[in-house]
């Protein structure tokens, strides 16, 4: 068996990574990748903390969960996407920005 | 209530309408309407004629008896009464007297002197007001009524100074007057509070009994003489009475010569035993240099009021080392002289203003009819005002067979017995009475030779007419109680027709005479050589220090006060407003359009903390994840650590 | 060094490198692939730490579904012809503050943390996993399932509700 | 395991009977969708429908009232039912009512029935989400409220309303990401997924690490996320000024309301009943003052309305907080006082600011004499918002008179300096907060009147808001009435 | 029948109100009426209330109502009564209120803009004031004492002068930064204190007679005397007591916490300034002695000097901004400051004497400055022109207003005769009888507060000669036919007021004998409870 930690450092990485997407990328479909990366730190998680307790499934059921959850956000988050886009021809966070102070 | 059984009903009664009837002319000529105000012209004077009339009962009652007590609860605090009545002994009733009836002649005389006035009613009613609040300091029987009456005499004195309002001038003098007499009088509350603290009491009749001759004493005794100084003109609060001349001439007279500055000498008197010895001397230091200073720009004038003005300045200031000296008897007797002669001199003085006025009025000149220079060999036009000015103006130089004399010789000898053998400061004192007696003589024979001898000047064009009767019997009354016999049978001694025995020493009497003789032949030599030195028409310029004081230090303070609330107190309470804005600007976050006119204090602070927490709110997603996720890891390696 | 360390250590570089890729790299078609590669990197660690049929899902739901959809939104908002698939970075430092806290807090704290196992050594581990699964799902997890269903439904509401709109606003 | 799969399943069938309401919701959300199906175009039947649904869903709540001292295990202890969680749910379906007849006033809302739908779910998500006690539950109708709010952001089905659900969906993606995170580690610590179980605690109480504090800091930004407190908050101005007037008003009470029950319930596990190393009072408190301060001082420089609600709610966050961070019985207790009072309170205002945005006031200037004409409406307005500052003699002094003996007796327990910063910061902020609140007012009662037309005073909205404001004031004259109910709710984990 | 009669006078106005919403807007006449009819009745029962006055109890009219009873769990129970009463120190202020809102609707006569929510406002003002003077318990003071903020804002934001908006803003969040000074103290209170009468489960009561008996305190509570929990330098009930003082300060106002007041006065119109700086101040000075003094005897003891130096500060400060003012109004708003300064004094001095002469002050004072505010109105709505600069020789057009100017004038620098110079003189003895007796303060702060007679004198009499004497001018558009002397509605204002501050000046003993117990006690209580706390800690 491999040591969990180091499933633990990597979903670390990967979730770190996610948040640095999001908040570096100027693009918001790239964003939802970083969200989905994120969402694939914590399935990391509970896969890795399963194995603390292999009798029951509840972490590897929890990781079915936000898979469920994943795609309907995906689901509404291009929606939302694409009705941006429709408005504002472009998919650059930043642009989109007509509601500030 | 407690009453003496010993006197009558009349006897109240009687002094019930001395005090009461000057108020009632104050009610009477407020409260009657502008177009009958004619009728002022009769009640007031015989209101106080009454009043005046009643005190002679009262004083005749009261001379060698036990003094008359009444006094009743006026307020109740913790179980401390503080009571209002009166206390009348000879000194109180002789002093009634005194102001009973030189009001009671002023009246008379007002009546020709203020005829067309516009503010006639007002006059006579302050006039009311200012007798009513006099005779509360002479008979009261506790500080607290005298201190009532005291801010109210300041009160009528300040509406009498300020009666031709039209006048800057007189508006000026009359706030100058309040406010130093205010500045007296803080000194007298704060002697009434030291006495509330350790006595319990104001009442005068126990004043007497305290010689404990601790240091609160002393304090006390030198704050009330400290409200003597405002009232009566003390150095270094004196500046006020010349500039007090600006009032109507009876006012002088009454006010500013006779009764309310002499109300400080009065009180003194009255709770004399109450001084420590070592207030006593600076009591008698303060009044001879007054004296000397009053005596001394006396002689610099020019202005006839302002000549009087010092020299009761000078006449107050001997009273006050008299004091000084522990012969209040002496002042005392200086003082009812005084009141009589000065008041003449006074009523004289405006006699002729008043002629001259209407003569100008008629013939159409101009001049300054108060300026001596412009005046001359009156004699012949104005006899009757020129016999009663030389008689007053005797008796105030101190020449034998004048009440002035007596009066002046009593304070000489009380201030000698007073030096004693040996050579001390005490003697500088002395000297310097003699030297004020010596200048007395000087400045009034001065007044009187210019005024009356010589030539015409200004005046020789026009005709003078003499004033009405009214106000010519007031001016005889008070000529011929100038005369020795009113203190005394014997013109060179003191009976006892006034006071208890007065320590009498007649080395001293021969002295004054040989003195009062010289100083008159001084007089004479010098009769035209005018007083050239400014400092004198200046009065030691003690006005201008006064002034520049006020100007470059009181507003100072104003000023700054006002430069605080406006620049320090609000900003600052509101914390570091303008910093914020500073940074807002310097960061560019500062929305100016937002700046809607509130930003001051309070507001432009929250509003700067406001616009650093809201700019953060720039529309840009991703920043907000930022600052979120930051602060979150800020938050979590802070507690970590 | 066994085969399956091995081979974990593989998909552990694997998942790690294309997801700094991912952060890395400006043209969002390589982001997506790139982002394949990971979350089949990670579906192996699945396989390796006994849940196959996370990994299944994995595969199936992330490639298959997500990253088309993906796809497809990517075409939907750029356009091809010219250069917008490059995408522009912002904020770098930012992000690199934020990201290099996070996992540097991460790594200590998880670093410092003995994780234990809470199985009681007698009771054997469930020979098939995902019989375990099936059944926990459907009677202890029964609430979650069907809430999680309304959930699809209502995003597929939601989606379709915006989707519909764009369509209605071009015609 | 099969061998108890009956007894399982047939517990599963029993939890149904606490469970009406929330039934009651999920066949409503379907019935309105398919009648919206049906009867393409009806304005009439979904929100009649709604309402229904939402009356009936109190109607069995109070029917239902979990009155035992112990709460009841739903579904394999997935949810609680608790009188905590019921008055809650309660205030969460008046809100939903509130909304309902806004949306009725508001007239120009499109595509009512899946609008219907998505309140209808977000009123579930939020019963569901005050009722959970495993992570399971929590992440998915917490992921149930958001989605159906995304959506809902958008309805307005303009730019800014696109901008602003995308913004919602960008935030509140990356928020619950965190969340979840932060939730794996909890169950790596405890190996389990029920918060509220002896397991958890337990095992909590033995490690005490770090990775705690930093998994706990994790998760609670989720449901700071949801309840719009800082430093989460940053999406809710731009939310709510994209959104339609009845939503704002329902954003700012029903998911609050929702994160609120939750997080009351996770501080409560966290704190291992005062066995917990690190101090969780603080973090609460903390927030609380971050709420408090970045809501009540950026509010001061909006200009419109709506942004200012946002703001405004922000702050209010931060005072319903201070009645968890109290961390006594009776705090939780005041706050669901508070609570009740900032619904009435809120949907006073929002039911006003909508009647004038109808009439084309946009902008706090805009209101400029506003008072001198619909006289009524601006008085009530004023009322809402001297409520919402606390001053009497509005029970938004009463509420927040008691949330402040929470903290003051709190420190008087404890001692700890930062209840005492947290007192004397909420209620400078009341003083701050009294600046922006009194805006519209100032506006429309001191400013010079615009050319205005004299408005009906027999509106409904008058109606509604003489009812909400009399509400407001009896129960600043008499809380008791509303105080002896709450007093009986029973808050345990 | 008596118990009721505080309820009459709170319910009056209110009732008023009631009735004048439900009146059409455009019968304006009939809110003036309404507004006055109320301000009879309130007279009356005043009146009544004079003559049913009993010294020797130390509350009258005493009404206690059940308002709120709160069942908190495990806190025991929360208490708050309707408990209405009056003693020797809300009395002198409660018939100061009545007639002095009499005088300010007289004066509301000419206002014209909306008439309606003007008279309504000013008697939901009415009540609510009355009420703070009445309340006996701290909620009910609180609810009351806040409730007059937002009618007097709304009466300066709408009806004031060009600066209006910011002055009320101004003063809403000044004084409401106060009242949430109040409000710390008050939960801090009301969570320490136990009702003695009640056994069985605990009862917090916010009755302020509670309040002031230590022993009703609960055990280890922060405000417990007993407690030695201290935060920062200070244990719990001095920094209660510095709350509470700084709340009333705040109104009084004190410096340097005065800045609001001379903003709001000089942008409120005649009428709201009068009842700003005659009644409103005067809640400050009342809250310091009601609460603030007898429920912290000790912290009273213990920042006596504080307190009494802040009064010495706020009287020459007052002054001294009082002599740089250019404008009437701000010259008079400075006045108050320094003379509620004395009130400060009066109370630090914690002697019979000084907290007599401290509540007479506030009563004289109320009347003094209502006066001046009117006289001050008087020449606004001539000219529109309130800066001293403008006019002078005014007394030659105007001789009646200059008599009242004088009248108002000299009552204010406190001469004998008027109300002023009795609370003078007693606050000057109590101040410096303080350290012979009870050791607060020392005897230089009353030798120093004279300054404030010698300035008042110097600031009033340079504006009498620069505004009044010297020959007829006035500057800029002034026309002269706009200066014309008083009206009958001016006399009916003003009249009444100098007749009071003479009356009360002269015959002092009336309301003095209703002071006095109350001065009594009070001195006696906290200083002997004061320093039984002090030993005991």
């Amino acid at each position: 068996m491999f040591p969990i930690e180091h499933v633990l450092f990597l979903a670390a990485l990967l979730f770190s990574l996610g948040l640095m997407i999001i908040i570096i990328k100027r693009n918001t479909i790239m964003i939802l990748l970083g969200i989905e990366l994120m969402l694939n730190a914590s399935n990391l998680n509970l896969v890795a903390f399963n194995n603390l307790m292999p009798e029951k499934m509840d972490g590897q059921i929890f990781a079915l969960f936000v898979i469920i959850v994943a795609v309907s956000e995906a689901a509404v988050g291009l929606a939302i996407v694409l009705q941006v886009y429709q408005y504002y021809q472009t998919s650059i966070p930043d642009s989109v920005s007509d509601l500030k102070e | 209530m407690q009453s003496n059984i010993s006197y009558s009903l009349f006897f109240e009664i009687c002094l019930l309408l001395a005090t009461t009837l000057p108020l009632m002319s104050f009610l009477f000529s407020l409260a009657i309407a502008e177009k009958y105000s004619w009728a002022v012209s009769i009640t007031a004077p015989f209101l106080l004629l009454i009043s005046a009339l009643s005190s002679l009962v009262v004083f005749f009652s009261v001379l060698d008896e036990q003094p008359y007590q009444f006094a009743m609860a006026w307020m109740v605090v913790a179980d401390q009464t503080f009571s209002a009545g009166v206390f009348v002994n000879v000194l109180a009733a002789t002093m009634l007297l005194v102001v009973t009836v030189i009001s009671f002649l002023v009246h008379l005389y007002s009546i020709g002197y203020m005829a067309g006035d516009a503010g006639f009613r007002k006059y006579f009613a302050m006039l009311g007001l200012f007798t009513f609040s006099m005779i509360a300091i002479v008979l009261a029987n506790n500080l607290l009524i005298v201190f009532v009456g005291w801010e109210l005499v300041g009160f009528s004195s300040y509406m009498l100074i300020g009666h031709w309002k039209e006048k800057p001038e007189a508006a000026r003098a009359a706030k100058k007057a309040f406010v130093l007499n205010r500045i007296g009088d803080a000194g007298f509350l704060v002697g009434l509070m030291i006495l509330w603290t350790h006595q319990g009491s104001f009442d005068i009749s126990t004043l007497d009994a305290i010689n404990g001759f601790s240091e609160w004493q002393t304090a006390a005794s030198l704050c009330i003489f400290c409200g003597v100084t405002g009232k009566s003109a003390q150095f270094p609060l004196l500046t006020w009475l010349p500039d007090a001349m600006e009032g109507p001439t009876p006012v002088s007279a009454l006010i500013h010569a006779a009764t309310m500055v002499a109300a400080g000498v009065y009180l003194m008197i009255r709770i004399f035993p109450f001084f420590t010895p070592t207030a006593l001397d600076v009591v008698s230091i303060v009044g001879i240099i007054t004296s000397l200073i009053g005596a001394l720009a006396a002689l610099g004038q020019y202005d006839i009021k302002k000549i009087l003005a010092y020299s009761t300045i000078s006449q107050l200031g001997l009273m006050v080392t008299a004091i000084g000296s522990a012969t209040p008897d002496a002042a005392f007797i200086h003082l009812f002289t005084h009141a009589f002669f000065k008041a003449c001199l006074f009523l004289a003085a405006g006699s002729i203003i008043h002629s001259l006025h209407h003569a100008q009025h008629q013939f159409h000149t101009h001049f300054d009819v108060q300026d001596i220079r412009n005046l001359g060999g009156l004699r012949k036009k104005l006899p009757v005002v020129f016999a009663v000015f030389l008689l007053a103006g005797s008796s105030l130089a101190g020449l034998p067979f004048f009440s002035g004399f007596l009066s002046k010789d009593a304070i000489l000898t009380g201030l000698v017995t007073w030096a004693g053998p040996d050579t001390s400061w005490k003697w500088l004192v002395v000297m310097g009475a003699f030297a004020v007696t010596f200048l007395t003589m000087v400045y009034t024979f001065r007044m009187i030779w210019i005024i009356f001898f010589g030539s015409e000047k200004k005046t020789s064009g026009v005709d003078l007419p003499e004033s009405p009767v009214v106000m010519q019997v007031p001016l005889l009354i008070l000529a011929t109680a100038s005369l020795w016999i009113i203190i005394s049978w014997n013109p060179f001694i003191n009976t006892r027709w006034i006071n208890p025995a007065l320590v009498h020493s007649w080395n001293v009497t021969i002295l004054s005479v040989i003195w009062v003789l010289v100083a008159l032949a001084v007089a004479y030599r010098t009769r035209n050589r005018a007083s050239q030195l400014k400092i004198f028409l200046h009065a030691f310029y003690l006005d201008h220090l006064i002034e520049w004081n006020i100007k470059n230090v009181a507003m100072k303070f104003v000023g700054m006060a006002s430069r605080i609330d406006k620049k320090l107190i609000d900003p600052f309470l509101h914390g570091t407003a303008y910093a914020q804005v500073l940074v807002a600007h310097v960061t560019g976050w500062f929305d100016r359009a937002l700046v809607d006119g509130t930003v001051n204090g309070f507001t432009s602070f929250v509003r700067g903390v406001g616009s650093v927490t809201r700019s953060f709110q720039d529309g840009k997603i991703q920043l907000y994840i930022f600052w979120s996720i930051f602060t979150i890891i800020i938050f979590l390696i802070w507690t970590l650590l | 060094m066994s085969f399956t360390t091995f081979m974990f250590y593989f998909f552990e570089a694997v998942a790690a490198l294309s997801a700094v890729g991912l952060a890395v790299v400006r043209n969002v078609f390589y982001g997506a692939l790139l982002l394949v590669i990971c979350l089949l990197a990670v579906a192996g660690i699945y396989v390796l730490a006994f849940a196959e049929f996370i990994a299944v899902t994995q595969i199936l739901i992330y490639a298959g579904g997500i990253l088309v959809v993906i796809i497809f939104g990517i075409m939907l908002t750029t356009k091809i012809s010219q250069k917008p698939l490059v995408v522009e970075h912002s904020y770098v430092l930012s992000g690199l503050l934020a990201a290099g806290g996070c996992f540097c807090m991460l790594v200590f704290v998880i670093a410092k943390e003995p994780f234990v196992s809470f199985t009681n050594s007698l009771e054997p581990p469930p020979v098939n996993s995902v019989q375990t699964l099936g059944v926990t799902l459907f009677s202890k997890y029964m609430f979650p399932f069907e809430i999680a269903g309304l959930l699809l439904l209502i995003a597929l509401i939601g989606a379709s509700v915006l989707a519909s709109n764009i369509k209605s606003k071009k015609t | 395991m099969g061998t108890g799969l009956y007894e399982q399943l047939e517990l599963v069938r029993m939890s149904f009977g606490f469970f009406i309401p929330e039934l009651v919701l999920i066949c409503a959300i379907l019935v309105v969708l398919i009648a919206g199906l049906i009867k393409r175009g009806t304005v009439f039947l979904p929100a009649f429908l709604t309402l229904l649904t939402l009356f009936i869903s109190l109607a069995t709540l109070i029917f239902y009232w979990p009155t035992g001292q112990a709460p009841i295990e739903l579904f394999y202890n997935m949810l609680r039912n608790d009188s905590f969680s019921a008055y809650l749910k309660m205030l969460i379906d008046c809100a939903g009512v509130f909304t309902v007849l806004m949306t009725w006033r508001n007239k120009q809302q499109e595509k009512l029935p899946e609008y219907y739908a998505l309140i209808l779910t977000v009123v579930l998500g939020a019963h569901v989400l005050v009722m959970s006690v495993n992570f399971v539950t929590v992440f998915i109708s917490l992921e149930l409220i958001s989605i159906s709010s995304y959506v809902l952001t958008g309805f307005s089905f303009s730019r800014s309303g696109a901008e602003g659900s995308q913004k919602y969906f960008l935030f509140g993606s990356v928020a619950s990401a965190i969340m979840l995170y932060g939730f794996t580690f909890f169950y790596g610590l405890t190996g389990t997924l029920d918060f509220s179980s002896v397991d958890f605690v337990n095992a909590l109480v033995n490690k005490q690490s770090t990775l705690l504090l930093v998994a706990g800091t994790m998760a609670l930004a989720g449901f700071l996320y949801k309840m719009a407190a800082a430093p989460l908050h940053p999406w809710a101005p731009d939310v709510y000024e994209a959104a339609p007037m009845p939503i704002v008003a329902f954003f700012s009470v029903v998911p609050k309301l929702a994160g609120l029950g939750v997080l009351a319930k996770f501080t409560l596990a966290l704190n291992l009943f005062g066995q917990s190393r690190h101090d969780w009072q603080f973090v609460i408190c903390f927030v609380a003052i971050l709420s408090l301060t970045v809501g009540n001082f950026s509010a001061l420089w909006q200009k419109r309305p709506k942004r200012l609600m946002a703001y405004s709610s922000i702050a209010q966050s931060g005072f319903l907080l201070v009645g968890i961070g109290a961390f006594i019985p009776t705090g939780i207790d005041f706050m669901l006082f508070y609570a009740t009072i900032y619904l009435l309170t809120n949907f006073l205002v929002f039911f006003y600011l909508q009647y004038f945005e109808t009439m084309g006031l946009n902008t706090l200037e805009s209101f400029a004499g506003v008072g001198r004409i619909l006289v009524w409406p601006c008085i009530a307005l004023l009322t809402g918002f001297i409520a919402l500052t606390g001053l009497p003699p509005t029970a938004g002094f009463t509420a927040k008179f008691f949330i402040f003996s929470a903290i003051w007796e709190s420190y008087q327990l404890s001692g700890k300096p930062i209840l005492l910063w947290l007192l004397v910061f909420g209620l400078l902020n009341t003083v701050v907060s009294l600046f922006y609140y009194l805006r519209i007012p100032f506006y429309a009662f001191i400013r010079k009147a615009e050319t205005l037309k004299k408005g009906n005073n027999l509106t409904f909205e008058n109606f509604f808001g003489v009812t909400l404001v009399l509400l407001i004031l009896i129960l600043f004259f008499k809380p008791d009435l509303l105080m002896r109910w709450i007093n009986k709710i029973n808050f345990v984990l | 029948m008596q118990q009721y009669l505080i309820s009459l006078l709170i319910f009056s106005p209110l009732a008023a109100a009631f009735i004048g919403v439900l009146l059409p807007a455009k019968s304006e006449n009939s809110f003036r009426y309404l507004t006055l009819a109320a301000n009879v009745i309130q007279l009356f029962v005043v009146l009544f209330m004079f003559v049913a006055y009993d010294s020797a109890a130390r509350i009258n009219f005493v009404e206690q109502q059940p308002w709120i009873t709160l069942d908190l769990g495990a806190w025991g129970f929360l208490k708050a009564t309707y408990l209405v009463g009056i003693d020797g120190l809300s009395f002198p202020l409660v018939i100061l209120s009545v007639f002095i809102m009499g005088i300010a609707t007289i004066s509301s006569w000419t206002v014209t803009q909306n008439v309606k929510g003007y008279f309504i406002l000013l008697l939901v003002l009415n009540a609510s004031i009355i009420g703070s003077f009445t309340a006996f318990d701290f909620l009910l003071f609180y609810l009351f004492f806040e409730f007059m903020l937002l009618p007097m804002f709304f009466l300066i934001a709408i009806w004031g002068g060009p600066r209006r908006e910011y002055a009320s803003i101004k003063f809403f969040l000044y004084t409401l930064l106060g009242s949430i000074f109040i409000l710390i103290a008050m939960i801090g209170l009301y969570l320490s204190v136990h009702d003695p009468v009640t056994s069985g489960k605990l009862v917090h009561s916010f009755n302020i007679l509670h309040m002031t008996d230590p022993a009703n305190f609960i055990s280890n509570s922060i405000l417990d005397p007993n407690n030695p929990w201290e935060i920062g330098p200070y244990n719990g009930r001095l920094w209660a007591f510095l709350l509470l003082f700084i709340g009333f300060a705040i109104k009084l106002p004190m410096v340097p916490l005065h800045t609001w007041l001379p903003d709001a006065h000089v942008e409120a119109s005649t009428p709201i300034s009068v009842i700003l700086a005659a009644l409103l101040l005067k809640i400050g000075g009342y809250g310091l002695a009601r609460i603030a003094f007898p429920v912290f005897p000790e912290a009273a003891l213990y920042f006596g000097w504080f307190v009494g130096l802040m009064g010495l500060i706020s009287i020459i400060y007052g002054a001294l901004n009082a002599m740089a003012s250019k404008d009437l109004k701000r010259l008079i708003a400075y006045s108050s400051v320094s003379h509620m300064g004395f009130v400060l004094l009066g109370f630090a001095s914690l002697t019979p004497e000084g907290v007599a002469g401290a509540v007479y002050q506030m009563f004289s004072h109320g009347i003094i400055s209502a006066m001046l505010f009117l006289l001050a109105g008087v020449i606004y709505d001539r000219t529109h022109d309130r800066m001293i600069s403008t006019y002078s020789g005014l007394s030659s057009k105007m001789k009646s207003y200059t008599a009242m100017v004088l009248v108002g004038f000299f009552a204010s620098l406190g001469l004998p005769g008027f109300s002023g110079f009795i609370a003078e003189i007693m606050i000057f003895l109590g101040a410096f009888k303080s350290n012979s007796t009870t050791g607060i303060l020392p005897e230089s702060f009353a030798v120093l507060a004279t300054l404030g007679l010698i300035l008042g004198a110097a600031y009033y009499l340079w504006t009498l000669q620069r505004m009044f004497f010297g020959p007829f001018n006035v500057k800029g558009h002034i026309a002269e036919s706009q200066i014309y002397d008083l009206t009958q509605r001016e006399y009916w204002m003003l009249i009444p007021l100098a007749a009071a501050t003479l009356c009360f000046g002269i015959f002092p003993q009336p309301i003095l004998s209703i002071i006095d117990p109350f001065a009594k006690h009070i001195t006696e209580f906290v200083l002997t409870t004061g320093r039984n706390l002090t030993l005991s800690l």
